[in-house]
């Protein structure tokens, strides 16, 4: 079965909090996702993104507060504005766009979290191989 | 090159029982930027926390990785252990291999593989990882506390005699607030103007408090520990330092003005302090009534005034003031009448708010305590309190519960049976709430002892007719429509913001909700708070709330200062933005982002710079940099796309 | 134990009889024999309550003080509904003095009227709630005691599986009765365990059975007692256990017009628990009066060989 | 002139001092011995009461009609011959009226205007040789004068 690599950007207060929860809990999902902690969603620049795809990633997923709960403010808005700029950018680049995936997942939320890797990993099963790899760019 | 040690924990079987730390371990210790790979049975025990710091100054380790529970756990434990071996406690990393890999995994060669990429990418983190040092900032012990109200006062005179200086303002010429204007306080129906005015005289000769009444904030500038308040004290026409508060002015003066004090139910002089107990007690002039400044003629004041405190001439003043927190208690308003059309636009003599019964009620009110009614002084024989007037009406006014009205209308109906014996109550309302100590008990006195009627609905409809004033309403309890011929009608109006507020919010740019109350950091863990640091929340400016609350939270907020206040220096985490000056192209688009003013522009470098001590280091810069540029110190982009080919193995 | 007071009330003169025969039967096992204080009255057999206080009172009180005229300190009694009204009057003579004062004035009047000999002993001082009044299942639970009670037990009710039926007046108001929890009573359950009986745990046992709206207005009572007996049922009830006659009425004698009203509706038999205490005790069949039932107990009892 | 269909909610009930702290509340607290304005209106009465389905009013509703000095109404209701005097209402009240000696006062309030609500004719002789003596003396004790 092909196992798709996942890369999570999830923010410090919310998200990773959310996974930590997950963990306490003892709930199980599949391990194709590495988190990245940052302090917040905002700080993930698109770049980042392309950058995941291009080195092999099959799936990015960021995960940031719930709209108004933001530790920062507002960063999670910038956030969501930013993905929905950076999908018809990934169709153009021919990324699915469904391989880059923004959840609200909240440090209660630890199921959402882990139900929400399961998913996606499945998704992504599915979907098959990013053909964006590096190696196909290289070669 | 740097040399990067790990050490891979087995919190017993928590991380073992999934992971093979050993095969971890000898994965870890192949790549070439490891110089040195262990793993171990409890890293975060003493004998765990010994081999850190031994194998740091062994091996001559610069950075270290452990690869253990989550950082919320134990990340100030192991930066502690590294700080003691010599290391910068920056150069220590989690690997978060048990919440987020071992406890939620179960096929073990996949969480093993797993945990190797999770402690690949800490490893890429740490080579590219700068030794910080917490950013100190300066502190300037001196309080701003804005609004002179119950709150204003608490928390001036808590911080005050804790041995700071305060600095309180008042937009008024007097402090005291709307808490001066009550009759009696509920639930024990102790006289307002007793517990208030003691605080109010010891706020206004206290040695560490400098009053400024009559004055307000215009402009703020810094950040915490390091304000810059520019406050302007308004022209009062009258010298206070000579003035004596003998009150022939006030006695001499021939304008007449409706009393804001007292809601319009009694007049004041065009030069006047607003009530008798005032502090500072100094009259101002009212610049707007005054015949002098009307028409030029008149200046009887003037010659009235032994001492020739009165200066037609005297212009508002901007004050600086140096300060390290501010405390906001800039309190409440009440919706206006004129604003509900139901109830009769403001236009029906006999209805009044809350606060104009309140001043009918007291003793040294317009009526001496005696209640009589706008319209022709005569004692009404059967009032009607409207509660949520404005209240809990998302659609029309406001949407929020005004919480303090239940038990204030309680309070009233029962002080109006307490003056009129033969005056029959009624109060309107779709819930009682009565969350309060001694609240619950106060409310059934009402209903059982005094004969409050209590009858549940909404009010629909207002009007004069004749001498009376007819309330349409229900009780949805019997399913009947009810109307009631009233004498006098008190609206429970709902409580809303203080006028202006959004000036203070612009100014200090503390967070307004939608309703204009100031938004506490968290609603619940940080309640007296702002999320703006250096800047404390206090009373009704927050949200409605009654004067225990009220007091409590000013006490909160004075504690917050005081625990800012007995810090040697402030620190300051250093993961905060930087710039790099050659790359920046001067868009400016950090400083449109950043959500704490922390992003500045330098005219003369022509480049944007970056105020570390308000930086919060969210990184919402950096990701808008178009070219690079701005940073984030330990999480630059360099670092970030290490990390991402380590979690994809490549 | 020697002799009792006991207040029979009309009732059990007249239409249950066989809650008083049976009582008298059980009683006399147990060593104790219950006796009328005599002459008694109605109880005026609706609990008192509106302002007719004073005047309700005046009949159940004089009941109590000729019972402590006879130098009684307790006075047993059975019917609910006598229960209830001595209680409260008893209860109010404790606590309302102006009340009490009233109630002795009143008392005083029908002395001159009155058509028997009090004892020597006895004095014509007020009537303040001197006597203690005590349901027969309160004298078993209290001063017999449960325990004792099972020692006594020659035929234990083993596998008879009986719904105990409070109704109302036995417990409420709680203030005044103070028998039991009115929402948690135990007392009929822990009777019916010391008989080795099995209680039957259903929701309606302190439900309304319709009291004297059998009378008026017999379809609710009908209603009632139908959601009571069927909730009985569907918990696994052989037979209902009550105390009170009018109860019993309801719930037993107008069982035909229960099943006409609501088809499915299937008899089920009602005790009073005296008749399931002299079962166990031992008191032969025919001394409990069971031919007076309407919906015949015998063949529960019958089916565990418990009579013959 | 009536306009209004059967059941019809009725004109607007004018309120006054009058009403509420009238002669008919009064009587009824003097009556039944109990507080009418201590009623916080829970209706912890109406939720218990085995004859509620029957009623036309609910006990809670009958406890407010009187605060309000409703007089008509109450005392017109089907409500107040319903009640069955169990004493659940009684038992549960959370301010500790004794809400059926308040029905008892209704009840003697309506009978006071001459109406009987029950009468012997109504008995079959058959019932009336078996029922119980509480249910005869409580039936003609409560419906009847």
């Amino acid at each position: 079965m092909f196992e798709p690599k996942i890369v999570c950007f999830v923010c410090k207060w919310c998200t990773s909090a959310g996974a930590d929860l997950a963990g306490t809990s003892r709930l199980k999902y599949a391990p194709n996702g590495i988190n990245l902690r940052f302090m917040c969603s905002s700080r993930v620049d698109p770049e980042h993104v392309i950058w995941a795809f291009r080195q092999g990633a099959d799936g990015v997923l960021i995960g940031g507060c719930h709209p108004g709960d933001c530790h920062y403010q507002d960063g999670n808005y910038r956030t969501q504005a930013r993905v929905a700029l950076l999908h018809p950018l990934l169709e153009n680049f021919g990324i699915d766009p469904e391989r880059l995936r923004l959840e609200w997942i909240s440090a209660a939320e630890g199921k959402k979290f882990a139900e929400v890797m399961d998913e996606f990993t499945e998704q992504l099963r599915l979907k098959g191989p990013c053909r964006l790899a590096v190696k196909e760019m290289v070669g | 090159m740097k040399r990067v040690g790990v050490f891979i924990c087995h919190c017993g079987i928590n991380i073992a029982g999934v992971v093979d730390v050993g095969r971890v371990a000898e994965e870890l210790g192949k790549n070439p930027r490891v110089a040195y790979a262990q793993d171990y049975i409890y890293m975060c025990s003493e004998p765990g926390q010994a081999l850190l710091r031994d194998t740091i100054a062994k091996e001559r380790l610069d950075a270290v990785v452990v690869a253990a529970c989550s950082p919320t756990l134990h990340e100030n434990t192991f930066r502690t252990a590294s700080m003691l071996a010599g290391l910068n406690p920056y150069q220590c990393e989690i690997a978060n291999i048990r919440e987020q890999c071992s406890w939620v995994h179960e096929d073990k060669e996949r969480a093993t593989e797993k945990a190797i990429r999770i402690i690949q990418s800490a490893v890429e983190k740490a080579v590219l990882d700068e030794s910080l040092t917490p950013i100190a900032v300066p502190l300037t012990r001196r309080a701003l506390v804005l609004g002179g109200g119950i709150s204003g006062i608490q928390a001036a005179l808590d911080i005050a005699n804790a041995g700071y200086e305060v600095v309180l303002v008042e937009r008024l010429s007097s402090i005291g607030g709307h808490m001066a204007q009550l009759s009696e306080t509920f639930p024990t129906l102790d006289c307002s103007q007793c517990i208030l005015t003691p605080k109010m005289v010891e706020a206004g000769s206290h040695a560490k408090i400098r009053l400024m009444a009559y004055s307000e904030l215009e402009e703020l500038s810094g950040y915490v520990g390091n304000f810059t308040a520019k406050i302007r004290r308004k022209a009062a026409y009258v010298n206070w330092s000579l003035c004596t508060s003998c009150g022939d002015c006030t006695e001499k003066c021939p304008r007449m003005v409706p009393s804001e004090f007292d809601r319009g139910l009694s007049k004041r002089k065009a030069i006047y302090t607003p009530f008798p107990q005032a502090v500072p007690n100094k009259p101002v002039i009212d610049r707007d009534s005054c015949i002098y400044f009307r028409n030029g003629k008149c200046r009887l004041c003037e010659k009235v005034c032994q001492p020739g405190a009165i200066d037609f001439e005297q212009e508002d003043e901007v004050v600086e003031e140096r300060v390290g927190a501010v405390v906001v208690a800039t309190g409440y308003d009440l919706l206006p009448l004129e604003q509900i059309a139901e109830y009769g636009y403001g236009e029906v003599p006999d209805v009044i708010d809350g606060l104009a019964f309140e001043r009918l009620l007291s003793a040294s009110g317009p009526t001496m305590g005696e209640v009589k009614r706008p319209s022709d002084g005569k004692v009404p024989k059967e009032v009607v309190f409207v509660q949520c007037a404005g209240s809990r009406d998302p659609e029309k006014y406001m949407p929020y519960c005004s919480k303090i009205c239940c038990m204030y209308t309680t309070k009233h109906a029962l002080l109006y049976r307490h003056r009129v014996h033969d005056g029959q109550p009624y109060i309107f309302y779709i819930d009682v709430r009565t969350a309060g100590k001694g609240y619950e008990e106060f409310y059934h006195r009402a209903e059982e002892e005094e004969g409050v009627v209590y009858l549940r609905g909404k009010v629909s409809k207002i009007f004069r007719d004749g001498e009376k004033t007819v309330v349409w309403g229900t009780d949805t309890l019997t399913a009947k429509n009810v109307e009631i011929a009233a004498d006098l009608v008190v609206l429970a109006t709902a409580v809303t913001h203080q006028q202006g507020v959004e000036a203070v919010a612009q100014k200090t740019k503390i967070q307004v909700d939608p309703n204009g109350f100031f938004t506490e950091a968290h609603p619940k863990l940080r309640p007296v708070e702002s999320i703006a640091s250096g800047f404390f929340l206090a009373g009704c400016a927050q949200g409605p709330k009654d004067i225990p609350e009220a007091v409590a939270q000013a006490s909160g907020a004075a504690s917050k200062v005081l625990g800012l206040f007995s810090q040697e220096e402030m620190h300051h985490d250093p993961t905060v933005a930087y710039v790099n000056e050659d790359l920046c192209g001067a868009c400016r688009i950090c400083i449109s982002v950043c959500p704490y003013d922390a992003r500045e522009f330098n005219e003369e470098k022509n480049v944007a710079v970056v105020n570390e001590a308000l930086c919060e280091g969210c990184g919402a810069c950096v990701a808008a940099c178009a070219c690079g540029a701005t940073q984030q110190r330990n999480l630059t982009d360099r670092q970030i796309r290490e990390m991402i080919n380590a979690s994809v193995g490549v | 134990m020697g002799s009792v007071a006991y207040y029979p009330g009309c009732t059990l003169k007249d239409r249950s009889l066989q809650l008083d025969q049976s009582a008298r039967a059980t009683a006399e096992k147990l060593g104790a024999e219950l006796v009328e204080v005599q002459p008694w009255t109605c109880c005026g057999a609706v609990p008192p309550s509106s302002q007719e206080r004073v005047m309700n009172l005046v009949a159940p009180v004089r009941i109590l003080k000729r019972t402590r005229d006879a130098g009684e300190t307790i006075l047993v009694t059975l019917c609910d509904f006598c229960y209830n009204v001595l209680k409260r009057a008893n209860y109010r003579m404790r606590k309302d003095a102006v009340l009490c004062t009233r109630v002795n004035a009143y008392l005083k009047e029908d002395e001159p009227l009155r058509d028997y000999e009090p004892p020597p002993s006895a004095s014509s001082a007020e009537y303040r709630g001197e006597v203690r009044v005590l349901h027969y299942l309160e004298y078993l639970r209290d001063e017999i005691g449960y325990a004792a009670l099972a020692e006594r037990v020659e035929r234990p009710l083993q596998g008879l599986r009986i719904a105990p039926y409070y109704g109302c007046v036995m417990l409420r108001p709680k203030k005044e009765i103070e028998l039991d929890d009115p929402e948690n009573p135990r007392i009929m359950e822990d009777f019916l365990l010391a008989l080795s009986a099995e209680p039957v745990a259903y929701p309606y046992r302190n439900e309304c059975c319709g009291s004297f709206l059998s009378v008026s207005s017999s379809d609710s009572s009908a209603r009632l007692c139908h959601e009571i007996l069927a909730s009985a049922q569907k918990h696994g009830a052989q037979a209902l256990m009550v105390s009170c006659p009018l109860c019993h009425y309801n719930l037993e004698a107008r069982q035909d017009e229960i099943a006409k009203a609501f088809p499915g509706f299937e008899k089920i038999p009602v005790f009073y628990f005296t008749q399931l205490l002299g079962v166990a005790l031992g008191v032969d069949a025919s001394a409990l009066g069971f031919e007076r039932h309407r919906v015949d107990c015998r063949p529960v009892l019958a089916q565990k060989d418990f009579v013959a | 002139m009536v306009y209004y269909v059967d059941n019809a909610v009725g004109p607007r009930i004018r309120l006054s001092a009058q009403r509420v702290r009238g002669a008919f509340r009064l009587s009824v607290d003097e009556l039944s011995g109990q507080r009418l304005y201590s009623c916080i209106q829970c209706g912890m009465c109406s939720s218990g009461c085995p004859m509620a389905e029957e009623m036309d009013i609910l006990p809670s509703a009958i406890m407010r009609l009187c605060q309000l000095g409703l007089e008509e109404e109450v005392l017109n209701c089907k409500t107040i011959w319903i009640c069955a005097s169990c004493f659940m209402c009684t038992t549960r009240c959370p301010k500790g009226i004794d809400i059926a000696a308040v029905m008892d006062a209704l009840r003697q309030k309506a009978l006071a205007a001459g109406v009987d609500h029950f009468g012997p004719d109504q008995i079959p002789p058959e019932q009336a040789a078996e029922v119980p003596q509480p249910g005869l003396v409580g039936v003609y004790r409560k419906l009847a004068t």
